[in-house]
């Protein structure tokens, strides 16, 4: 039966993550963005809510299971916070999701356990490639198979965390299907490059990689000779990139609602006049059902269905909402709204991002 | 627990509802709609059955209640109510919006008779659409000199003391089905009219007018872009005399702020624009089905995982024709789920309305274009579709009021905060 | 030397053609649109304001050039009145145009004396044809040569007073290009439908027709066998199109314009709120935005240079253009808008089909 | 007669410029960007040459005028005079749009002076812009407080009768190029502020502050999201004093209703907005070139006269961008040739800044969006442009404001009758 309620132990957990995003996220964001440096103790903060770990079974050390859902909910609030900081405290996600959905037995009992430590490990995933006219279902970095093991060959940009990972996991083409890889940190072969500069998520340390002849054992494809269904693992990024979409929007929103109740003109709070309340308006709705899109795929995907058209309706609406939503948000600042004493600028270029930030986040 | 599955109730009525849209709705869009004014009699005598029935369950169950038989409060909805309701409404409107305006029932009259009226008045002015031939209620709200200002209505009910009737003049338009009500069955009008021009927002009553009553005359039934089947009438109001109990409501003018029955009819929007949304989707989605189709027959099938220099601009057009409809269905969704659980859904409902309003319009005008002639002949239903769907973006508040409710509501601010 | 001024020719064609659009059409629409049929003597009294004529050299009986520029100011005003009559009263040129751009001196001498009269004659062209994949470079009716004759098949729709023209030209794949042939009434093999029924353009008849082994002498290939710069008359045909959009997006914004001052709500004229306001200033610049492009596009052509890029901008954005702000109109008159005492919802009606509309006028 | 070509004069200042874009500007603009505050020394060492020199030119026709040599009317200016001004804007914007805000020139002060000033005015506080070291004009208007509301401006000018002194108190921010006029270099700034706080838009005046005056004090240099290179500059004035002829135009504050001191400072708008247009344009241009550069490096040619069904997403958003863009710019044009023709161009010039301010940010925010990974990267300078566009919907008016101006000139009202 239809209902738009949060479990109990959803609720707890949404306003648990909340408090860290607004208490820590927040007053970290602006100096971070400007340094291009998370401080130390953020990520450990974060990762004592136990949000990978609340995503692994107890059989490899965690305490729950896997939900896009979930999933969804935090993501909105870390990004609420901070994306930066949202991107890389779940980048240890872009490794265990996959593990849980497709990873042999082996693969899982071998990896997961480290997540589940009080410690935050750093590992990542490498799909993007630098082109215009990348493709995910067609990439051009390509996994051969010789014999027991896997040649892999290609460069890929927007890693996070690339340099500290212990594990990169690297989509690669494989025979026409993509399918994913498990890279040990110094494996022979993989080269991590220069930290990127980007626009935004100036905090969150990106790296190209470049892969030459880099070999791995076979039993290092994800999910052994089955590999994995591919699709599904982008919907999950879809969901979770959605959901961070919607957290950005809705900090640019609430920002701009208050500055316009606030600001004066014409002997006026701004926002009584309909040119800004209607923006302000048209914003509340669009990031309302944004959200009740993103919840919709995730419910889908939890319950193993095939959410392939909601994740990508997702994708197209998230990632137009987030723009307009922020643009928005400078817009109703006006020239104080250009200034970087005031996060809308930081907001709006993090969310012209998302278009392009496929496969980076994932729950 | 968040969920999007249907209960199996939900199910099995939009089983049932989809053999109607495609028996007797789709069947007959074409001609009611060229036959301006005539009506579906299949279809109205066939939805008769179900809904007088239905009036005749909630008669029994009020019968019940004053012998205190039941416990259940006066009102109570059972669960999904207003979900089952705008599935209905979504589905009969994916036959046909017009001719799901022609569906033989107490309408908005009835709601705010059950609403506000007493048990002795929804007796008396409901049990009628409970029996016998088809009958109609209307709502007759709008007058000519103002739209959505419904502060400013002229109409008057003035207490003649020596009768102790209330009489009525004025004139009112846009009334929907008011012909139907009106005249030509034995059906019931809501007139809201002013007991006290110079009260304002306070003075403003509701009146029940029965069909035929001397004194009120259907003087007109527009001629309009859409909805075609249905029959927008203008009435007038002379001297027309109803009894004193005819009145909905408190009769006295409250003069303090709380406008208490003002507040009560617009409470009604509430549960009203989340099932006009209904509609409004019910249209959206078969015009984005028809339009599927049509493209799947020359070989085009939507390509959604297809980055952007491989996917085509009609593909393209298309996936954001489902995005724009999915995003105001579920915000319609979540506010008929608020009704049912009674949380507050002003915001809500009016976040539905105006997102469902604006979707429909661009969903359907989107398929008039992507369809080439095919959209713009009138022997398909896609170009009707676009005409029945623009009726949402303006009835039930046009998009800019429901926008502005929505903007007065996220910033706090009244009436005159922000005009 | 950039200028955007009328020349004193083009300001008096302009008030003559704006008065007949006034006094005539306007008067004309709405009965028009319901009976679906135009007055009889619309059409004679239209053509006497010469615009066809004026664009025949006076060696074929007319008395000026054919220049698009000032095509297109005729053509936004005549739409401005009647989009119906519009159509109606420049089908000739749908042939005249393409003779004189591109037709062989014989049929130039043939055919354009009689456009040249004081009375009007029904000629008309057949380009669009019944499928949602229509696409005028790649036409499915063909003509095949065979010997001195051409045989066309095939089916086209939407042709502009197929029934009473004296000659149809027929666009048809001619070895992979889109070649124009020249059809006289009553050639077997042609065979007019019935009239079509649409949406908008209620009053203009319409009509299928099918071409079944029809066969018409080669010299009826228009510019014999050079042919014609099929992308040229496209083109030609964008500018007049988006001229006539321009026309009734101006008509319903200044009709809605003006109702939004005259209608009161909450106390005061509903034009004095931003959110109409906006909507109608909105309006207003984007139809000045949409009649700068055509001027442009029309410009270059009269020029002969290549204007394909301006004329499919054109289009963009006039098709774009014209339902916004038809649909703006019907929106700005709420409910009023919706009942066909007002001509907003006759506007918005053939509003939507100018991106269907392609070819059906040429100036 | 309607015409778009191009004078042979600005095609010649075109190519001119387009060598300074490339070789001056473009190679600077990241590190520019990155080192925020620094200058582009070399830009403005080569271009100081030329613009002083102009104002060298205008002085010397000043003179001659007052010798009664020239009939030339006080500042008529030659045939097309703005259409150059904006073609060489746009050209510079294309360079790079912070950079181009570096110009060492009088800019919006000098237009001031040359407005409204006297002849003595005019060579007092302009002849520094015709030699030495380069130099720089700024215009002090916008307060904390308030932001487009130039009527409740608080910065006070008292005249000290004693000393025949006006002395300002108050503070301004957003002053463009305001570290260098005010401090950095031997400029000057035009200053608004109020005679009588009590007498609102009537009392507001405006003052030339010459550079390093006593009780100028620049207190803040913005951080901004783009622009860089230009700065920003927060001023404060405590007890500044300047010369009672230092003031512009008439210093009494008129009790009629005609306010046209104020008026006379709105009008430069309708000369300078046509300018920050063509300054958008220059970068929506930038960025609309480097995009289709790109794609077509990767095999991607526009087919403008493809279907949509052929045609592929972002061949279709392209051709939106491009369709975006030319709107803007036809109207841009037309805005500034209305300004050589001396015809009024209020409603045009707002139309073509609400317009340009829309299309720039749309061009540059799609842009970086199809351009994926490289548009969003700092290697590249797409996302700069993006970031430099968003203030030209904010300054000289933001997109609000100047589709304001244009609804309240299309209908007629005033701002009583459209706030």
């Amino acid at each position: 039966m239809i209902s738009f309620s949060l479990t109990e132990e959803q609720k707890m957990l949404v306003t648990a993550v909340r408090r860290y995003a607004e208490r820590e996220l927040r007053k970290a964001m602006r100096d971070a963005d400007e340094s291009g440096q998370l401080p130390d103790n953020l990520m450990s903060a974060g990762w004592e809510l136990g949000l990978t770990p609340s995503s692994i079974p107890e059989a490899y050390g965690g305490f729950g299971e896997h939900s896009a859902l979930t999933g969804a909910l935090y993501a909105e609030e870390l990004a609420w916070g901070d994306l930066s900081a949202a991107l890389n405290l779940l980048a240890p996600n872009l490794l265990v999701i996959p593990l849980l959905e497709y990873g042999t037995d082996t693969q899982k009992e071998t990896l997961l356990p480290q997540f589940c430590d009080m410690e935050f490990v750093p590992a990542t995933a490498a799909l993007l490639e630098p082109h215009i006219t990348f493709d995910p279902h067609n990439l051009r970095t390509t996994a051969e198979k010789q014999g027991d093991s896997y040649r892999l060959n290609g460069k890929k940009v927007y890693v996070p965390l690339a340099a500290d990972a212990t594990h990169i996991l690297v989509y690669a083409d494989d025979g026409g299907n993509t399918q994913a890889f498990i890279i040990p940190k110094d494996t022979p072969g993989l080269t991590i490059g220069e930290r990127e500069k980007n626009m935004g998520i100036k905090a969150l340390p990106t790296y190209s990689i470049t892969l030459e002849d880099c070999t791995i054992p076979a039993e290092n494809k994800l999910g052994g000779d089955a590999g994995i269904d591919f699709t599904r693992l982008l919907n999950f990024s879809h969901v979770a990139l959605g959901a961070m979409a919607v957290g950005i929007a809705k900090a640019s929103y609430e920002y701009a609602k208050e500055y316009a109740k606030e600001r004066e003109a014409f002997g006026e709070p701004i926002a009584s006049r309909q040119a800004i309340a209607f923006m302000l308006a048209d914003m509340a709705i669009d990031i309302d059902a944004a959200r009740l899109m993103v919840w919709e795929a995730a419910w889908k995907l939890d319950r193993g269905e095939d959410a392939t058209t909601e994740a990508a309706l997702v994708k197209k609406f998230t990632d137009e909402m987030v723009m307009t939503v922020t643009d928005g948000g400078v817009q109703v600042l006006g020239g104080h709204g250009y200034i970087r004493e005031h996060p809308v600028e930081l907001w709006f270029r993090n969310g012209r991002g998302f278009a392009t930030f496929t496969g980076m986040a994932m729950v | 627990m968040i969920d999007f599955s249907l209960s199996d109730k939900i199910k099995q009525q939009n089983m049932q509802l989809k053999m109607i849209a495609e028996g007797l709705m789709r069947p007959v869009s074409r001609e009611m709609d060229e036959k301006e004014h005539e009506k579906p009699w299949d279809f109205i005598n066939a939805t008769w059955q179900f809904t007088s029935m239905q009036t005749a369950r909630m008669l029994r169950k009020l019968d019940k209640q004053q012998a205190g038989e039941t416990a259940e409060k006066n009102g109570k909805a059972p669960a999904e109510y207003y979900m089952g309701l705008m599935y209905m409404i979504e589905m009969l409107s994916w036959g046909d919006a017009g001719i799901y305006l022609c569906l033989p029932m107490s309408a908005l009259a009835g709601s705010a008779i059950e609403a506000v009226g007493t048990v002795e008045q929804k007796k008396r002015f409901l049990s009628r659409f409970a029996e016998g031939e088809p009958k109609w209620g209307g709502m007759a709200i709008t007058e000519p000199h103002a739209g959505s200002d419904t502060s400013a209505i002229r109409t008057t009910a003035r207490l003649d003391p020596e009768t102790n009737e209330w009489v009525l003049n004025g004139e009112k338009i846009f009334v929907t089905s008011g012909l139907m009500a009106a005249e030509k069955s034995d059906g019931i009008l809501v007139v809201w009219a002013t007991i006290d021009p110079g009260a304002g927002r306070r003075g403003i009553k509701s009146f029940v007018v029965e069909a035929n009553t001397p004194g009120m005359k259907v003087t007109k039934v527009e001629h309009k872009l859409g909805i075609r089947a249905s029959d927008t009438a203008a009435i007038v109001f002379e001297d027309c005399r109803i009894p004193y109990d005819n009145i909905l409501g408190d009769p006295t003018v409250k003069t303090t702020n709380k406008t208490k029955g003002f507040k009560g009819v617009m409470k009604t929007f509430d549960a009203s624009r989340p099932l006009v949304a209904a509609s409004a989707l019910g249209i959206a989605r078969a015009a984005l089905e028809f339009t599927k189709d049509a493209l799947k027959k020359e070989g085009i099938d939507i390509r959604y995982t297809a980055p952007r220099h491989r996917r085509t601009a009609i593909e393209n057009d298309v996936m954001e024709m489902e995005a724009q409809y999915k995003a105001a269905w579920l915000l319609t969704l979540r506010s008929a789920w608020m009704m049912d659980e009674k949380l507050p859904n002003t915001l809500e409902a009016s976040m539905a309305k105006a997102k469902a309003g604006k979707a429909v319009t661009f969903i359907t005008q989107k398929a008039v274009e992507l369809l080439g002639t095919l959209g713009y002949s009138r022997e398909r239903l896609v170009e009707k579709w676009m005409r029945d769907a623009k009726i949402n973006d303006i009835f039930e508040g046009t998009g800019q009021i429901n926008t502005l409710i929505v903007a007065r509501r996220i910033l706090g601010y009244n009436r005159t905060q922000l005009k």
